[in-house]
């Protein structure tokens, strides 16, 4: 029985549910964002979601996610809380970190997700030292950095791989590569394609992948967690995608073709994923609906929570500096 | 300034920008490296200073990096000592720790180390200052550098001083700290910061420089010496004003160059007023303000008729909440009412 | 400090070692990481403290790292968010600069950034003070982590202390920043700096803490206050013995913890003695001094009879030469001084 | 006609000079070391000479070389003033940056040889920058790094390797890998063994190659000079070679084996070099001797020149913060 067998409608559907949570969220915030009703900085994934919930379905609850600057995809997947999220969004009390983190700082303790980094790169060698730090406490744990085509540019990448490759650490990194960093394509920044090419430069198993197959993704992964899990290493995981939208709020795009973006969305993983369980599988065409509009229904519900949470006190700027 | 010259309103991003324009024309080896700062039907760098000067100097002077902090200072640091005057952007300010080692060890130390045989003319340019986008994106980061011999350092408050103290900051032998507040960058349409200040005054259109190492009296006064760099400059000014009706009058002084730094005018104005107060967006303990404090206290404690003060951030990571960043980053209120705490009987 | 509990004498090389045993015999998560610290047949890190460690606790605990300041430290914050209690080693203090993302942007707003979710215990061990070794290996680094929330800041002058605030630092629940001076470790034989002027007291061998954010008066005295950390403590204590003959009584306190600072201690010390000498190694601008100096002028500026003076290396790079490193660091001379000259008419 | 050939006797034996002018010099200073008459620290590069001396063989005088705290074979090789290094070295007045520098911050800006870095792998994109600056100004200039296997872990390495490729700049890097940093083996800190691999992840060619020969060196060099000089862009050189002393002083080296030891100092390059002269080329063994005799006596010149030379004035600590 090859992996593949082993995934299940079941598994799909679940799938499903979330990556539209996630498309559907993104496209929301879109929204209220150019009625000028978000505050702060915005930086959206949609285009991105089969990375984020292919990776997080082979987690457990106790394993460890960092993500970045784009955290929205990889928090839902991950299980937090929608509403905490949102109410952080928004600069609320009720925020997952209390109004003190904003957009590009989401998190969820209660699922593993840790604050999401806006230094790019620097999660990698973090998630890096949660992953020692389960091994030296013999768990079988694993954590997982996410980052970007442009975080692989940097220092903190290089070193980060490096020593998890020598400490035979227990985390897998997850490059999307969605071919820019902000207006910079990949091609200006570096004269590799694949990023996974770099993983040989650390002895570490590395994997180009198609990062709008969800189910690709999923396969990938589950052979990477199981690795690191078994206390067989690290893996480096790159993953080929696109993000829709422009890289924060505000950006139009200039910088990039429509043949290109039109290129991607007709592999959107979404539909992809639609037309596999309703052709293929036989799912019901409105079952799948059903599920979109009870992601719409709490997306709302999350979006009002937020707006009715109540502002952080000024007394809590000056609490939690030091534990 | 020649009163006579032409002038053009400019932003402050503008100016910058025009600032660069002419140190490029005037100069083949200047060039430019950061992120996203080049890109054709890009951003002109995070806050548009650079916008269109790839399209005028090409992509071999305006130059896109990747995502590599330390190779940014590091290359500018090796250009710089091969004749070349790079001008290196970190997107925000706060990147900057990426390279910390290139500024502290490199580019600070290089003329020292060589006994004065080489020079490292390069300018880092760092937008700074809280603007809603949380703990890592924000930070005023001064007195990292004040602190490191060998940098200058220096944070303009208006286009005007912007353009001027460009142009020489490019022009000085030495790697210069150039500090930019992004809610004075003044930039229009969408990339522009919610909560701008400052968006465009009369600025000369043809080549001049500020001298660096000098101080700007902003507001003569005789009660109070209120000094104060960049978004802190503007909240001063309109203190001083709400100051004025309960008749204190207060000094302004822009210290627009904290590296060198002209400790001697805010002296001389504190045997005036006896009274000094320190306005910083950076962290209290240990900002720039601390040092003017010490400074004051070893050389003007006589004149002095109340303790010094400062007004500065708190010593709390930047929260990202407005309302929170509204608590954080010295209002005019906290200014005023500081200030008059000087007068307390 | 329990007089009965046995004693040993130990250098402070040897007594951060004792305290990294008994953290670690006492604490499983408690694990060392940096370079050439554990190696069979080696040095045990640049000054010898983990000397025989990871015989005792094995390669697993006791990590050598590859040349990666940045993910020894980055490794540090993954590792004590997800329950471990690292204790990080920079060879030299000036490599921290290769690792600044990881204390500033990371460590040190954490806990904050996640509102009191996550804690970040690590300890990160820094040597540092000037050793003939010039510009990039012998700087004091204090005043870049009093600057930044969210770090703790400690520097002891003292085996005793070294012991005592190790334990302590490794069981706090905050990022410290653990400052050690070369000239102070006594290490023996080759490995032995060779200006080092400490070597060896007796120390508990049992386990004990001393709290944090505490200072010690290692003098009293009636006519001055001299504040100083590290080497400088001891040099100030020399300086006190001779300005005893010249009839000034000076009261020298150690400030062994910079963050927390308690200014309390000092204030009262200068409500008795009306004058105030700061004495780091640290560079004169913008070091911990100013902060000291800028608080005492908020807060006892009414007590003082003369300036605050500080004696500070200069702002300048440090110099490798042993006739320039003198000038550059403090002497006992320039601290009799100086404080000679807080008493001229 | 191959590069081989080129190599003249002539080349030989400036070569030969040359590595036996660094040999004999860091010995006399180990012996200086041993009876406690040198200051400061010590980084020493018995049994590198080749590296060095093959390298800046290829290099013209107005071509940068950047180096590490182990300077004094690239310094020799690039034509440094024997006196004023040994100066700096006694922290005279007369050294070659004033005192101020020391052992490991060696320079002579008359042939191009930059201020020896002492922060691992900084000079990597220093190097890169350099080169940068001279092709903007359209010069065929080229900057060369040293540093070592340890340094490639660095991030500095990653991020200006990555850089000079993506900008095409004329720089070479010269990795000596001596199979230590400092007392930590190569196999703790990496799992891969060639450093020169670590190219491809930036789409560089990269060279492994024996750094005991002094040729190869020469030949491997020439062709990557070349090519940065023709604008062809960066190369990665790797040298194996080894450090027949400790790391620094008093290092007694008791993390490596006596038979690794030996066995390079078989492969010794200057013996090496003295047998191909003598047995292939019959040059005469009196000629190498009287060479060997010229370099002891400039050795000794330059040590008594820095010990008769005075200190620097206390007022040249304040010199030179700011041009
Ligand atoms: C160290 C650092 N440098 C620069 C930035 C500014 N910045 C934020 S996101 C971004 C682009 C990141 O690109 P990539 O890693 O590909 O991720 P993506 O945005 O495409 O998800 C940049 C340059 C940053 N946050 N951190
Ligand atoms: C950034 C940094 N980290 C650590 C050190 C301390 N250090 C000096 S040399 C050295 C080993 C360097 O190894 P390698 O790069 O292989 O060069 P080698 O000494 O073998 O020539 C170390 C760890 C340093 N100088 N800089
Ligand atoms: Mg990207
Ligand atoms: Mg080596």
């Amino acid at each position: 029985m090859t992996i593949q067998e082993t995934i299940s409608t079941e598994w799909r559907l679940a799938a499903f549910r979330q990556m539209s949570l996630i498309r559907r969220y993104e496209e929301h915030l879109y929204l209220l964002f150019l009625q000028g009703l978000v505050p702060g900085t915005l930086h959206q994934c949609q285009g991105q979601e089969a990375v984020a919930v292919g990776i997080c379905s082979t987690l457990r609850r106790d394993d460890l996610i960092y993500s970045t600057h784009r955290p929205v995809g990889h928090l839902i997947a991950k299980g937090a809380s929608l509403k905490a999220i949102t109410a952080e969004i928004w600069g609320k009390a009720t925020g997952c970190v209390g109004g003190k983190g904003g957009q590009m700082h989401l998190a969820d303790f209660s699922v593993g997700a840790m604050v999401s980094n806006a230094i790019v790169g620097a999660n990698i060698p973090i998630a890096t030292g949660s992953a020692m730090a389960f091994k030296l406490q013999g768990l079988d744990r694993v954590a997982v950095s996410f980052f970007g085509d442009g975080a692989s540019n940097i220092g903190a990448f290089h070193e980060g791989l490096n020593l998890a490759a020598v400490q035979n650490a227990p985390v897998i990194f997850v490059c999307e590569n969605n071919l820019y960093a902000a207006s910079t394509r990949i091609s200006s920044t570096t004269r590799i394609t694949d990023i996974a090419d770099r993983a040989q430069a650390y002895g570490m198993p590395g994997h180009s992948i198609d990062g709008m197959d969800v189910e690709a993704v999923y396969r990938s992964a589950l052979e990477a967690v199981e690795r690191a899990r078994q206390g067989r290493g690290p893996t480096l995981l790159e993953y080929k995608t696109y993000r829709y939208r422009g890289h924060s709020r505000g950006d139009p795009c200039g910088y990039r073709g429509n043949d290109e973006h039109q290129s991607w969305i007709d592999r959107d993983p979404i539909e992809r994923l639609r037309t596999r369980l309703v052709a293929d599988l036989g799912v019901a065409v409105d079952r799948l609906a059903t599920i979109e509009q009870e992601c719409q229904r709490e997306i709302e519900a999350a979006v009002e929570f937020a707006l009715a949470s109540p502002e952080p006190t000024a007394a809590s700027c000056f609490e939690h500096v030091f534990a | 300034m020649t009163t006579t010259a032409a002038t053009s309103r400019m932003s402050m991003a503008e100016a910058l920008r025009d600032a660069m324009r002419i140190a490029m024309q005037t100069d083949p080896t200047v060039f430019l490296l950061g992120e996203d700062i080049g890109v054709t039907g890009g951003f002109g760098g995070g806050f548009t200073v650079t916008l269109g000067l790839s399209d005028e100097f090409g992509h071999e002077r305006v130059i896109d990096t990747p995502i590599s902090e330390g190779a940014i200072v590091g290359a500018a640091v090796g250009a710089a000592m091969a004749g070349a005057r790079p001008v290196a952007e970190m997107q925000y300010g706060d990147f900057v720790f990426c390279a910390m080692d290139q500024v502290v060890n490199q580019a600070a130390k290089m003329h020292y180390m060589s006994n004065g045989q080489v020079c490292v003319p390069l300018v880092l340019r760092l937008p700074v200052g809280a603007s809603q986008r949380g703990a890592q994106h924000g930070q005023c980061t001064e007195s990292f550098f004040t602190h490191t011999p060998g940098l200058k350092v220096v944070c303009p408050a208006t286009p005007y001083d912007a353009k001027g103290m460009l142009l020489a900051a490019i022009r000085d032998d030495n790697p210069v700290i150039f500090l930019e507040h992004k809610l004075l960058y003044g930039g229009k349409g969408s990339r522009k910061e919610s909560a701008s200040v400052l968006f465009g005054t009369d600025v000369p259109t043809d080549d001049y420089e500020i001298p660096l190492g000098t101080v700007a009296v902003r507001r003569e006064g005789t009660d109070v010496t209120i000094v104060a760099n960049m978004l802190m400059v503007h909240r001063a000014l309109s203190a001083a004003e709400l100051l004025s009706e309960q008749g204190i009058e207060a000094e302004v002084i822009d210290v627009r160059s904290l590296v060198p730094l002209d400790i001697k005018t805010i002296e001389q104005s504190v045997q005036k007023t006896s009274r000094l107060l320190i306005v910083e967006e950076d962290h209290l303990t240990g900002g720039w303000g601390a040092e003017v404090s010490a400074l004051t206290a070893e050389r003007a404690l006589h004149y002095l008729d109340a303790p010094i003060l400062r007004v500065a951030a708190p010593d709390t990571p930047l929260p990202c909440a407005a309302s929170l960043e509204r608590v954080f980053v010295p209002s005019v209120e906290r200014i005023v009412s500081t200030a008059s705490s000087l007068f307390a009987p």
